[in-house]
């Protein structure tokens, strides 16, 4: 189908085409379910958290839980995923505990610290960049033989990066078993989508390098779980990449730093709000898979808990002490780096470690 | 004359220079519609319309590329990256193009270009937004690299950049930008690149720094003040090529000086300061050159932030060590 | 018409769609000739200046002559050109003298300067960084109000860098008056156009930032005039950026300082042979405008004249002055640059200037 | 032992460590078929497979930031990048995610990867291929600088960057690549990273010197020393993090210190160097630190590229002017 097609399978009103999510049991919907609903809890969370001074700048991921989870539970636990910085749900899906993650965005490096065994990437700030180390990661799997797919996500500001474009390309000339997800919630801060590119779609851009395209109702959590499944085993059994893109909208600030009001009406908001990934969803359990309210608010309480658990661990963790900034800067501790911790442990008179 | 923050006299410099010549365009991300992350650009767009104060795609070899043709051309781009951090995707951009083409062309082509970013830490942000790069752009044959301490030169040495016939990499201090204000001239006002301000007078040390450590020198002399020692603050303003001989006399007076910035140490622009100095000044030097840096670790997150970035007691010990000598 | 489809008015034997180019006078046609020719010999003596040790590492255009005078002549007087390393026709075109150009691959920059009043940007060695130089000129240029186009030129190789699609990208979003111009000579050194990108052609990555694209028999110099010159003028006229491939072919090793040998066969360059640029241009002119030997062996005596006086004013230019190397770094010299001249100066014994 | 040149002895260790360990591969532009412009990878493809001897499309952000993920995943890769003057399009995958990714992830992740680039002038070619851009790289906390000075120490050295657990930055001198031959270790050589290789030892002045110019220092040593001056030359070998004690083990001995470096003067290793024995060796020093230095310049084409390229002649200047002081 052609790149520009938007592929859905659950409307707004929680309709779904039976036949194509037949592969999905319900326990994989409601998995998706809670993760959706855990990860927007932890979210609001941490956004109060931050606005009491308990919390550093932080991107929210409101409006974007379905193309989060989706993607997350999509990969296979030998795949490799990288993400941006707006991916906490697929963090989440991927198993990194919510208090790493508040400890990251609390401003301490320890909460970037992958748990043994994993292959998530920390978050990647600069835009655009981590598509080629997704891209090298894919390499170095097809190179070892070994038959895993590697997932990277950005926003569609990583588009115009030259990066993207470089990775894409690598990805075709090779055919690496990579899938680049972008996810278009339309806004990079204050530049719309329309003043990114002249483009209809941001799928259409897999034209320019031979790479497969796809283009997903964003907030469709079983659309994004289905597509990007797929292609990941495309990507794994056939060595063919692809783009894909995932629509879905930012429905908070940029990030707590942001005030959206300065570049964008409500008006523009407004039609978004109806198509909530996590109200669909719960539509479409209620109405096929006996899901109630009384059941929903057993989960968002069962959430809420995980939550503020999460938030004591992470403000129990001891603060770092001031010479682990010299820390994994080399594997060896050169001579300057020595030096200069010691005339810090000095000036802090012998404290620290 | 209005008291202005530094953000404020920036966005002052710009209304004044784009009234003053139409050949000035203000192009990045963020910088129309919303009026910049930190709000430097803020009532540009609405003032002189799209054309001249450009959003643009999420690209930053695109912005300066960009910038440099229009330079090429004859306008005056002011280009905005958003972060210092950001910067190193338009490397290639300044490294083989803004510094060479004027060189390149044998003069027939200049690239009279500004590229201003947020610089330094002291805000708590993430990675990227912390870093103190100035060096790997002073050390570019060709380059300008300016740094404001105070919201009077951030104006005046903006003014002086944007009419510049070269390329000038303007970095502004976060920590700097809502700090403090101070009388800012209103209208053109310019202050001359190259050359240093004495924040300070003294006779027993110098301090040769700039930008955001600039405040920090100020409270370490006003400590040593306390215990009779008459420190001399030398705010270099334009930090490459700097002001030579500022430093030479200011050294060549006190026999002692301590160096101090933000940027990691080692190939630093204290370490050109201070080959610089003992190349000019070993005899009168009564003491080593001291020098008070951020350590040659990736700025940390917001809870170590403030153990890399330099304290006026770093500055105070440093001193007290050169004085002992 | 889709971007894969050829662009051809004059098939290699010479057989032109006379429809085509009704609007190309027979002194236009005359003149593109004579530039191929010209261009051709002076190509020819400047690699054998090279191997005599007369003239340093350059870059042979032989074969990509019609690409090149094609595109030179397409442009208007007050048209920016901004070329990268193998457009030597198209300086010729846009008046560069000949002697300037052996000076600058000679080894002295002064051979680089632009003539007054010239719009034509100086040699980029840096493979698709110009292209964003273009889009900021073609920028420029709009916010100016002034009607004119930029013409960017450089090689398959540059498809692949992110400024390429960045520029491409800028322009598309901006409306720019740019018309970015890929010569694809089917190598990038010893990497062949395949191993470049996984699409079939190079017009088609048009499609990933909606500009117009366009695919040219680039040995084809009426095919090249024709398209280039209607790009241009969509350009300046209606703000329409575009994307046109010229296909076309190395004949040379891809410096002097390279040995094709090395990664190609005689059966791969062969059939370009047949293809030759100035021979179907030659074969035209005689059938349909009454050219012949005699004429073209007076212009072969009168351009290779033309060339050994060019050399004649090459090899006469004095050397440069050894502190020369401190000009044009700076509108004012600094005072570092001051100290270190004069530091040259005394180590010269007060000569240089 | 074979007589090599260094870039026999670099195609040499790259076969070594290819066939030693199945995880080193080779990418970049031309390095496969064609074997590389200077034909250091010649070989390796018909040895290895074009699996792991790779051609790659022009895009040197791609080459790095590939290579870096390749890295991650736990391959040791070896990046060429075809000319120094190119590696800046891959500036930011290296300033920002090479030497990051080990702190980024708290020392889960590693990034064993080197970069491999022709470094520096003295073959008459075009622009951007005659740069010494050390200093860029040296500056950015968590990078390794490494540049040979002879075909033994290209071999042992490239073989321990390739082993080494983080980013390593190899310059090699390309005037050196075929200027001489000398007996070259066969099979795994190792020189470690870190230590500077005394080139030639005497007791009245001290040259520190790297790379191209180390033949240059040794023809001033010996012009010097049938005047009876006795120069001891310093080959630095790991230009960052240097070896700071060889360098003041030397200084302390002979009180006179010259610096000698191809690269511009302000803000180089120059600069870091003469500021370290500043702050180390003032009292040893019996004369001001000289510098003898590419010029703050784009290093010009052939017709003047001698005259930016330090001679003997200036550095035996630079003796005298030490000696004299
Ligand atoms: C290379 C780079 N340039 C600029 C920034 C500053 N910045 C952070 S997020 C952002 C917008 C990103 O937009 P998009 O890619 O759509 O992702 P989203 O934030 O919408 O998820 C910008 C400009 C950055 N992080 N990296
Ligand atoms: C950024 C950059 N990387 C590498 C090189 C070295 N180099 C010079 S020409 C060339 C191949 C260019 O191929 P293409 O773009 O197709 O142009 P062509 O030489 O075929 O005209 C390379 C790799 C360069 N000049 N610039
Ligand atoms: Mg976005
Ligand atoms: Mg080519």
């Amino acid at each position: 189908m052609s790149n520009k097609e938007l592929i859905q399978v659950m409307d707004p009103e929680g309709r779904v085409d039976e036949a194509a999510v037949r592969g999905i049991s319900e326990a994989e919907m409601m998995k998706m379910y809670r993760l959706m609903v855990f990860t927007r809890l932890w979210n609001t969370k941490a956004l109060s958290l931050q606005r009491q001074g308990r919390m550093g700048t932080i991107a929210s991921v409101r409006g974007q839980e379905a193309a989060n989870i989706g993607m997350g539970l999509a990969l296979g636990a030998n795949d490799w995923f990288c993400p941006s910085f707006r991916e906490t749900g697929t963090l989440f899906a991927r198993g990194v505990p919510p208090e790493n993650m508040l400890l990251y965005w609390g401003g301490d490096e320890r909460g970037a610290r992958p748990l043994e065994g994993s292959r998530n990437l920390p978050v990647c700030i600069t835009v655009g960049s981590h598509v080629l180390h997704a891209a090298g990661i894919a390499f170095g799997a097809k190179i070892s033989g070994e038959r895993v797919a590697v997932l990277s996500s950005s926003g569609d500001g990583s588009t115009s990066q030259g990066d993207f474009h470089e990775g894409l390309n690598f990805a075709a000339v090779f055919k690496l078993p990579l899938v680049v997800a972008i996810q278009n919630n339309h806004w990079a801060i204050s530049v719309p989508i329309w003043k990114q590119t002249a483009t209809e779609t941001l799928a259409e851009k897999a034209l320019a390098h031979g790479v497969a395209g796809a283009r997903v109702d964003g907030n469709d959590v079983l659309a994004v779980y289905l597509t990007v499944k797929r292609l990941l085993e495309e990507a794994r059994s056939d060595y063919k990449p692809a783009l894909v893109e995932l629509v879905t909208y930012r429905m908070d600030d940029h990030t707590t730093a942001d005030d959206a009001s300065r570049y964008r009406t409500e008006e523009m908001v407004a039609p978004w709000r109806a198509k909530d990934p996590i109200d669909r969803m719960r539509a479409y359990l209620t109405k096929e898979h006996g899901w109630d309210e009384q059941k929903d608010a057993d989960l968002v309480s069962e959430c809420t808990a995980e939550v503020e658990q999460a938030v004591r661990s992470y403000e129990a963790v001891t603060p770092p002490e001031p010479a682990d900034l010299f820390d994994h800067m080399y594997a060896e501790e050169p001579w300057n780096l020595r030096e200069q911790r010691e005339e810090m442990l000095r000036s802090l008179g012998g404290s620290g470690r | 004359m209005a008291r202005l923050s530094m953000i404020e006299a920036i966005n002052a410099a710009l209304h004044e220079r784009m009234a003053a010549d139409e050949r000035v365009v203000v192009l990045g991300e963020d910088v129309g519609v919303d009026g910049g992350v930190f709000r430097a650009t803020v009532g540009l767009f609405d003032k002189f319309g799209e054309m001249r104060v450009i959003d643009t795609p999420l690209a930053e070899s695109g912005i300066v590329g960009t910038a440099i043709g229009m330079a090429i051309y004859g306008m005056r781009p002011v280009a905005e990256i958003q972060f210092e951090g950001f910067m190193f995707k338009a490397f290639d951009q300044v490294y083989s193009h803004a510094s060479r083409i004027r060189h390149r062309s044998q003069g027939y082509f200049g690239v009279p270009l500004v590229i201003r970013a947020p610089y330094g830490a002291g805000v708590r942000a993430l990675e990227h937004h912390s870093d103190a790069p100035e060096a790997l752009f002073a050390h570019l044959p060709g380059m300008k690299v300016v740094i404001p301490a105070t919201p009077a030169d951030a104006k005046g040495l903006l003014t002086s950049a944007i009419e510049d016939p070269d390329t000038v990499i303007f970095l502004e201090p976060k920590r700097l930008y809502r700090l403090f204000k101070e009388e800012v001239p209103e209208g053109e006002y310019r202050v001359p690149l190259g050359k240093a301000r004495l924040a300070r007078e003294g006779t027993d040390v110098t301090l040769v720094t700039y930008g955001g450590m600039v405040p920090v020198c100020e409270k370490a002399a006003q400590h040593v003040a306390s215990e009779g020692v008459d420190a001399e603050v030398v705010d270099l303003r334009t930090v490459w090529p700097f002001d030579v001989d500022a430093i030479e006399q200011s050294v060549n007076k006190t026999g002692r000086l301590v160096i101090v910035h933000e940027a990691p140490r080692s190939l630093g622009v204290g370490a050109e300061i201070a080959a610089t100095v003992g190349e000019r000044c070993l005899l009168s030097l009564l003491a080593p050159i001291k020098r008070v840096t951020g350590y040659d670790v990736i700025p940390p997150l917001a809870k170590l932030e403030d153990h890399n970035y330099p304290s006026s007691d770093r500055v105070v010990r440093a001193i007290h060590e050169t004085m002992e000598f």
